[in-house]
C-alpha cells in the first residue's frame, strides 16, 4: 500500500488509504532531519569494496558533502557499511561490532559478496550474504560497486531515515 | 614472587589463555608475566589494512610479543579454482590482490601461457607492461596514503589516493571499463585495445606524477616528524629477510637487489632501461622510500613503453571457449607490487585446473611481523605493519 | 607544483573546466566580501557593547532606586549578564569551530567538506550532529566503573567553561570577571580537565581507553610546565598577572609603525610565543601531539567507549580548550583588543580580539591537517629535553634584557 | 649453474635422488628448471644441503598436490638463490594418502617455510614433524576436515543453513 507523503511544514501529513491521516509534528521532522544529515559510518572495510568505500571518502566522490564522517570506534558510529566478503571466521566479530553500536543504527551491505556471497558463492568458508547475521537496511549491487553507487545508497538511506518517525507512528496507529 | 596474590579472574595466565583461546589462535607466545598485558588489535582496527588480528603482549607501551591471527578473509580461492574454467578464474585473481589486479591477472596468464606454449603478439606485451606498471604506481600511491594515515598525517592520503590514483583509475576505466577489478589481461593477450587519445593522456599523467612525487617529498617523506617516526624503526636485517622469504620492496629495502624485472626479465622487460630501487638499512623509512622510488622507476618504464608501443594484434591464437591446456604443470612468477607473485598450475587436460597454488607475497612477508615488532612501542607497531604493506585478500586467499 | 586534479583525463564534472573555475572563484570572493564587509560596518556602527550595558545598568539602578528596591539587584545584574553572555558564547563557538575546521580541512585536502546540510556550504552541519548525538542511545560498557564513567565528561568540560571568566573579550572592561590574578586562575583551572581524561580512560573498562587516558595525563601534565614558564617573561614585563593590565601594557607603537605587542619584543617575545604555541597545541591534544586519541593506534583513545552526548561533551571540551589557548595567545602576545594602529581604533575592540583569536585557531587547524603524529616517548623527550631548557633560557634572557632596558 | 652440473652435485650427495621424468609422453612441463624427486624422509637433509653448499638460500614457495587417482600427495618445494634468481630447483616428494601423512619440517632451516607448512597442514592435513608451532593458520581449530583434499565433503554449519553448498560441477567437465 503506497504511503502518499506530503511534506507541508511544519507538519507532514501521511495519507494512508483506509486509515485516518497521520500528521507528524515538527519535532519529528527535526529529529529525522538531524539523523539524516549526519550519518557517521564505522571505518570497517573487509575486501575490495573497502577500497571503493575509501575512494568515496576521497577527494573526487567526497561523501563528507552529505555530512558523513568515518568514525573509528563503533560507539560513535551509527552506520555500518559491510564492504567485502563476510567469512565464517569473521561473522562473530561482525555480530559483536553490530551490537556495540548505539541504537539508531543502520547497515548498508555493499557489494555482491556482502549481499549474497558474490563470486565466492560456492566457497566453503564464506557466509552467503551478511543478512544471515545482522539485519541489513540497504543493499548495493556491484562487484565492487562504484563510489557513486555508495553515494546513491547514502541518499537512499537518508530518505529511509526521513520516514522512520512516520513509520513508528503508523505502527502505533495501525 | 610474581604469583603473590592471584588477580580476581584467576591467575594472569588463565586470563591470557581465555583470551588467547579464540577460534584458531595459537599460543606460540611464552607465558605472560604479571606486569604485562595482552592487547588485542582485533579484526576491526583502523590501521590493520583489513581484517588482520594481532595480539600484542605489552609491557607498558613496549611490545614483548606479537602473534598475528589470520584467516578472517580466507575465501578458499584455491579450492574454487578447481571448479572454474581457465577463463573464469581470471576474475578471482582480480579480487585476490585487489590493489594491483592487473599484475595478478598477468601472473595467472603467464603460467598458463607457459603450459600452452603460445606466442604472445608484441603489442599485447606492450599493453601488459603499460597496464602492469600503472597498476603498480596506483598500488604504491595507496601505500603512501595509508602509511601517512598510520603515522597520523591525513592529507597525503587525499592527495595520493584521492587525486593521483583517481586519474589512473580513469585511464583504466577508459581502457577496460572497470576501476579496481579489471579482468583485462587474458590468456594469450589482452582483452581490448587502447582507445584513441589514451596514449597522450597517459603521457600527461606520467609527467604529472613526477611533479607530484616532489610534492609528497615536501609533505611527507622529508617531514622531520615522519622521519622521526619511521627512521630506524622495525629494522629487518638482510639475512632474516632472505630466511623469511620476503620479496619485493620489503626485501629491496633491506639491501638485497632482487627484482625479477631486471634479474629474470619476463615478457619484454629486457627492452626497458630502469634501475631497481634498493636501499640498505631496511627500516620503515627505507621501505617507504623504496616504494616512492619505484613510482619514479615505473614512470620511466611507462615513458619508454608508451613511446615504443608497436601496432599489431592484441590476442594470440588461443581458443576462446573450452580451452583445454595439455596435461602438465607450470610455475610462473613476476614482480608484483608487493613481491614475487607466482602461480603454480597442475593441469590434467580438463577444462579447469587440477590444482592451482598462488604464491602470495603478502602472506609470506607478513610472517616477519612476529620478529620485527618485538621491542618497539605500540605506535611503532602501526608504523611497521603499515610499512610491510599487506593486502588481506592476498594474505588469506 | 602538481597541477590540478583534472589535468590528465579532463574535468571530472562540467564545473571543473578552467574558465568555470575562474568564474566560481571570483563569485565566491565577492559573496564572502558581501557577507563580511557589511558585518564589519555594522560592528563599527554599533561600537563598544559595554557602553550600552553600562547605560542599561544605570537605568536599572535608577529605576530600582526610584522604586526603593534593594541595592544588590544592580550588582547581581552586573555579574549575571556578562557571565551568561560568555557562557552562551562558549557553547556556540565550538559549534562554529567544528564546522570551520571541517571546511578548512576539506579545502586543504582538495575536496569540498560539508555542503548539503543547511543548503549553503553545510552551515547547519554541526547543529545536525549535535541533535543527532543528543538522541543516540547512551551506552555504558559492561564491567565499567559506572560513576567514574559518568562523571568523566563533566570533569573534562566544567574547567573549560570556568576558564573563560577572566579573559577580556575586547578591551579590559569586557572581561566578565576582572580578576587581578587572571592568568594564574586560567592556567590553574585549565589543568583540572586532565583528571577527566584519566577518569574516562580508567572508567571505560577498555585497554585502548586506558592507554589513551594514561598518555593524555602524561602529555598534558608535562606540557603544562614549559607553557607556564614561557609566559613568565610576559608577566615580568607587564608587571601584573591581570589579563586586562597585560593587554593595556601592549598599547602604543614602537618607532611609529610597530605595535608594542609582546610578540615583537626583541628575541624574548618570539621565543616565548613559539614555545607557548607548541605547548598549547600539546595541551589541547591536537596533532602533532594527539597521542591521547590517536585514531590509527588506539581506535579513538580515551573516548572509545563514549557514545552520544557524553562523547559530544569531550568533543566540545576539546574545541573550548583550543579557543581558550588561542584567546590566551591573542591577549598575551598579540595585544588582544588593541588596534593594529591607533588610527584604526574606530573598529571596536572585540572585533580585534576575535580576529586575532580566529587567526591563531586557523594556525591550530593548519597544524592538525599537515603534520603526522609524534610517538609517545619522543613527545616526552621533546618536552623535557627541548622545550623546558629553552623556556628557562628564555626567562633568563628576558630578565637580562629587562634590566638593560630598565637601567637605560 | 645449469641443470646438469646441478643434478650431478645433488646426486653426488644423495644417490637415491633422480630427476623427475613423467611417464606420460604428452606431459608438458612449463619450466625448464631442474626437478628432482626425493624420498619423503630425506627432505630436510636435502634442504640443508641445498642451503649450505649450493647457496639456495631462498625458499620461494612450497605446496601440496592431491593426486586422488594415484592415491598419493605430492609436496612441491621451490628453492631459489637470492643472489642470482635465475637458478631455481623444484624438489618433489610423494606421501601416501591414507593414515597420517607426515614429512620432516624444514621450518628450522627456512623461516618462510613456517607459515607455508602450516597452511599446507591447514588445507591438506599433512603433518610436518619438528614444526615449531604446528596449528591451523587460516581456518579455526575446530574446523571439520581438510578443504583442499579432492575427497573433501563440506559439513553444513549454521551459516550455510539450507543453501546447497556442495561444489556444483561445471556441466561437461568429467
Amino acid at each position: 500500500m503506497g504511503i502518499i507523503q506530503e511534506k507541508v511544514l511544519p507538519a507532514t501529513i501521511y495519507k494512508v488509504p483506509g486509515m485516518a491521516d497521520i500528521s507528524m509534528t515538527t519535532v519529528d521532522f527535526f529529529i529525522d532531519w538531524a539523523r539524516k544529515s549526519s550519518i557517521w559510518p564505522l571505518t570497517f572495510g573487509l575486501a575490495c569494496c573497502a577500497i571503493e568505500m575509501m575512494a568515496a571518502y576521497g577527494t573526487r566522490f567526497d561523501v563528507n558533502r552529505l555530512g558523513v564522517i568515518p568514525r573509528p570506534s563503533p560507539r560513535q558510529a551509527d552506520l555500518m557499511i559491510i564492504a567485502g566478503t563476510v567469512t565464517k571466521k569473521m561473522a562473530p566479530a561482525i555480530e559483536k561490532l553490530y551490537n556495540q553500536m548505539p541504537d539508531p543504527r543502520f547497515v548498508i551491505s555493499m557489494g555482491a559478496c556482502a549481499n549474497c556471497g558474490g563470486p565466492y558463492y560456492d566457497s566453503y568458508s564464506v557466509v552467503k550474504g551478511v543478512d544471515r547475521i545482522i539485519p541489513v537496511d540497504l543493499y548495493i549491487p556491484g562487484c565492487p560497486p562504484r563510489p557513486e553507487a555508495l553515494l546513491n545508497a547514502i541518499l537512499a538511506l537518508q530518505n529511509k531515515i526521513d520516514a522512520t518517525s512516520a513509520a513508528r507512528r503508523l505502527a502505533k496507529a495501525g | 614472587m610474581t604469583a603473590a596474590f592471584p588477580s580476581p579472574a584467576g591467575t594472569v595466565n588463565e586470563r591470557a589463555d581465555s583470551l588467547l583461546s579464540g577460534p584458531s589462535f595459537e599460543t606460540k607466545m611464552e607465558r605472560i608475566s604479571d606486569h604485562e598485558m595482552l592487547l588485542n588489535m582485533g579484526p576491526q582496527h583502523p590501521s590493520t589494512h583489513g581484517v588482520l588480528r594481532v595480539v600484542l603482549k605489552l609491557d607498558g607501551e613496549t611490545v614483548t610479543g606479537a602473534v598475528p591471527d589470520l584467516g578472517y578473509l580466507h575465501r578458499g580461492v584455491e579450492k574454487l579454482a578447481e571448479n572454474r574454467t581457465f577463463g573464469q578464474f581470471i576474475i578471482l585473481t582480480d579480487r585476490d590482490d585487489y590493489l594491483c589486479a592487473m599484475l595478478n591477472n598477468w601472473a595467472y596468464c603467464l603460467s598458463i601461457e607457459k603450459l600452452l606454449k603460445v606466442e604472445i603478439p608484441q603489442r599485447a606485451e606492450y599493453l601488459r607492461v603499460i597496464a602492469g606498471e600503472m597498476n603498480r604506481i596506483a598500488s604504491h600511491l595507496l601505500f603512501i596514503g595509508t602509511f601517512g594515515i598510520d603515522i597520523g598525517a591525513f592529507t597525503p592520503f587525499l592527495y595520493a589516493f584521492g587525486r593521483e590514483r583517481e586519474m589512473i583509475l580513469d585511464l583504466f576505466e577508459q581502457l577496460c571499463g572497470a576501476r579496481i577489478t579489471y579482468n583485462y589481461v587474458r590468456i594469450g593477450g589482452v582483452s581490448n585495445d587502447l582507445p584513441e587519445g589514451w596514449v597522450e593522456k597517459a603521457k600527461k599523467f606520467v609527467a604529472h606524477m613526477q611533479a607530484c612525487l616532489k610534492e609528497y617529498d615536501d609533505l611527507l617523506s622529508y617531514n622531520p616528524i615522519f622521519m622521526d617516526r619511521t627512521k630506524g624503526i622495525g629494522v629487518l636485517p638482510k639475512e632474516k629477510a632472505i630466511a623469511y622469504g620476503v620479496s619485493g620492496p620489503n626485501l629491496r629495502a633491506s639491501g638485497v637487489p632482487l627484482d625479477l624485472r631486471k634479474d629474470a626479465p619476463y615478457g619484454i622487460y629486457s627492452k626497458f632501461q630502469f634501475s631497481p630501487a634498493v636501499r640498505q638499512n631496511g627500516d620503515c623509512w627505507d621501505r617507504y622510500m623504496v616504494r616512492r622510488d619505484e613510482i619514479a622507476e615505473s614512470c620511466k618504464i611507462l615513458e619508454q613503453a608508451l613511446d615504443g608501443i608497436v601496432a599489431g594484434e592484441i590476442m594470440g591464437k588461443v581458443p576462446k571457449v573450452n580451452l583445454r591446456p595439455p596435461v602438465g604443470e607450470a610455475y610462473a612468477q613476476l614482480e608484483g607490487a608487493r613481491g614475487l607473485l607466482g602461480v603454480y598450475i597442475v593441469s590434467d587436460g580438463g577444462l579447469s585446473p587440477y590444482r592451482l597454488h598462488l604464491r602470495a607475497p603478502s602472506y609470506i612477508n607478513l610472517a616477519t611481523l612476529q620478529e620485527i615488532l618485538v621491542g618497539w612501542k605500540v605506535a611503532d607497531v602501526v608504523a611497521i605493519l603499515g610499512s610491510i604493506d599487506i593486502v588481506l585478500g592476498e594474505v588469506d586467499r | 607544483m602538481a597541477l590540478g586534479p583534472w589535468t590528465v583525463t579532463g574535468p571530472w564534472v562540467p564545473s571543473q573546466t578552467s574558465d568555470a573555475l575562474r568564474r566560481r572563484y571570483t563569485r565566491s570572493i565577492i559573496v564572502l566580501a558581501a557577507i563580511l564587509l557589511p558585518l564589519l560596518g555594522l560592528t563599527i556602527l554599533v561600537g563598544e557593547p559595554d557602553t550600552y550595558f553600562h547605560a542599561a545598568l544605570n537605568f536599572i539602578n535608577t529605576f530600582v532606586a526610584s522604586k526603593g528596591g534593594p541595592a544588590w539587584i544592580g550588582q547581581a545584574v552586573l555579574i549575571i549578564v556578562p557571565c551568561s553572555v560568555v557562557l552562551t558564547l562558549i557553547q556556540v563557538l565550538p559549534v562554529f569551530l567544528v564546522w570551520w575546521e571541517m571546511k578548512i580541512a576539506a579545502h586543504i585536502q582538495v575536496r569540498l567538506g560539508p555542503m548539503r546540510v543547511g543548503r549553503f556550504h553545510g552551515v547547519l552541519q554541526t547543529i545536525a550532529d549535535g541533535i543527532k548525538l543528543l538522541l543516540k542511545e547512551d551506552l555504558v560498557p559492561e564491567g565499567a566503573d559506572k560513576i567514574v564513567h559518568f562523571i568523566a565528561p563533566l570533569v573534562a568540560v566544567a574547567p573549560a567553561l570556568v576558564c573563560f571568566a577572566p579573559i577580556p573579550l575586547g578591551h579590559a572592561g569586557l572581561a566578565p570577571v576582572k580578576l587581578d590574578v587572571g592568568l594564574l586562575f586560567v592556567l590553574g583551572v585549565s589543568g583540572l580537565s586532565v583528571i577527566g581524561l584519566l577518569m574516562a580512560g580508567w572508567g571505560s573498562n577498555n585497554k585502548y581507553s586506558m592507554l589513551g587516558g594514561l598518555r593524555a595525563a602524561a602529555q598534558v601534565v608535562s606540557y603544562e610546565i614549559p607553557r607556564v614558564i614561557a609566559l613568565l617573561p610576559v608577566v615580568m614585563w607587564a608587571g601584573s598577572l591581570s589579563l586586562g593590565q597585560i593587554m593595556d601594557k601592549q598599547a602604543g607603537l614602537w618607532a611609529g609603525f610597530l605595535p608594542k605587542w609582546f610578540i615583537f619584543y626583541p628575541v624574548v617575545g618570539q621565543i616565548s610565543f613559539i614555545i607557548f604555541l607548541i605547548s598549547s597545541v600539546a595541551e589541547t591534544n591536537r596533532t602533532p601531539f594527539d597521542i591521547a586519541e590517536a585514531e590509527s593506534e588506539l581506535t579513538s583513545g580515551f573516548h572509545t567507549e563514549y557514545s552520544g552526548m557524553k562523547w559530544a561533551m569531550f568533543f566540545m571540551a576539546e574545541y573550548a580548550y583550543m579557543f581558550l589557548a588561542c584567546a590566551l595567545g591573542a591577549v598575551l602576545f598579540l595585544g588582544g583588543g588593541g588596534a593594529l594602529h591607533p588610527k584604526l581604533s574606530f573598529i571596536p575592540s572585540y572585533v580585534w580580539f576575535f580576529g586575532k583569536t580566529f587567526f591563531l585557531a586557523f594556525l591550530f587547524i593548519l597544524f592538525r591537517w599537515s603534520y603526522p603524529r609524534l610517538r609517545v616517548d619522543r613527545l616526552m623527550e621533546f618536552c623535557w629535553k627541548f622545550l623546558l631548557p629553552w623556556s628557562l633560557a628564555n626567562v633568563a634572557l628576558a630578565g637580562f634584557l629587562f634590566l638593560m632596558m630598565r637601567s637605560r | 649453474m645449469d641443470k646438469i652440473t646441478l643434478l650431478e652435485q645433488v646426486r653426488a650427495q644423495f644417490p637415491d635422488v633422480m630427476e623427475v621424468v613423467s611417464p606420460d609422453p604428452k606431459f608438458v612441463r612449463g619450466n625448464d628448471e631442474l626437478q628432482v624427486k626425493v624420498p619423503s624422509s630425506s627432505v630436510s637433509d636435502i634442504a640443508s644441503f641445498l642451503k649450505k653448499t649450493l647457496k639456495f638460500d631462498f625458499l620461494n614457495f612450497m605446496t601440496a598436490v592431491d593426486y586422488v587417482k594415484e592415491n598419493r600427495f605430492e609436496l612441491v618445494y621451490h628453492f631459489m638463490s637470492s643472489s642470482e634468481p635465475v637458478t631455481q630447483i623444484f624438489v618433489k616428494t610423494d606421501l601416501p594418502r591414507e593414515g597420517e601423512p607426515s614429512v620432516p619440517s624444514i621450518a628450522p632451516l627456512y623461516a618462510s617455510a613456517d607459515w607455508q607448512e602450516r597452511e599446507t597442514y591447514d588445507l591438506f592435513g599433512i603433518r610436518f614433524d619438528g614444526h615449531p608451532n604446528h596449528k591451523r593458520i587460516l581456518l579455526w581449530e575446530g574446523y571439520p576436515g581438510w578443504p583442499l583434499r579432492k575427497d573433501y565433503v563440506h559439513v553444513q554449519d549454521k551459516y550455510d543453513n539450507g543453501s546447497e553448498i556442495g561444489l556444483p560441477k561445471i556441466p561437461g567437465v568429467k
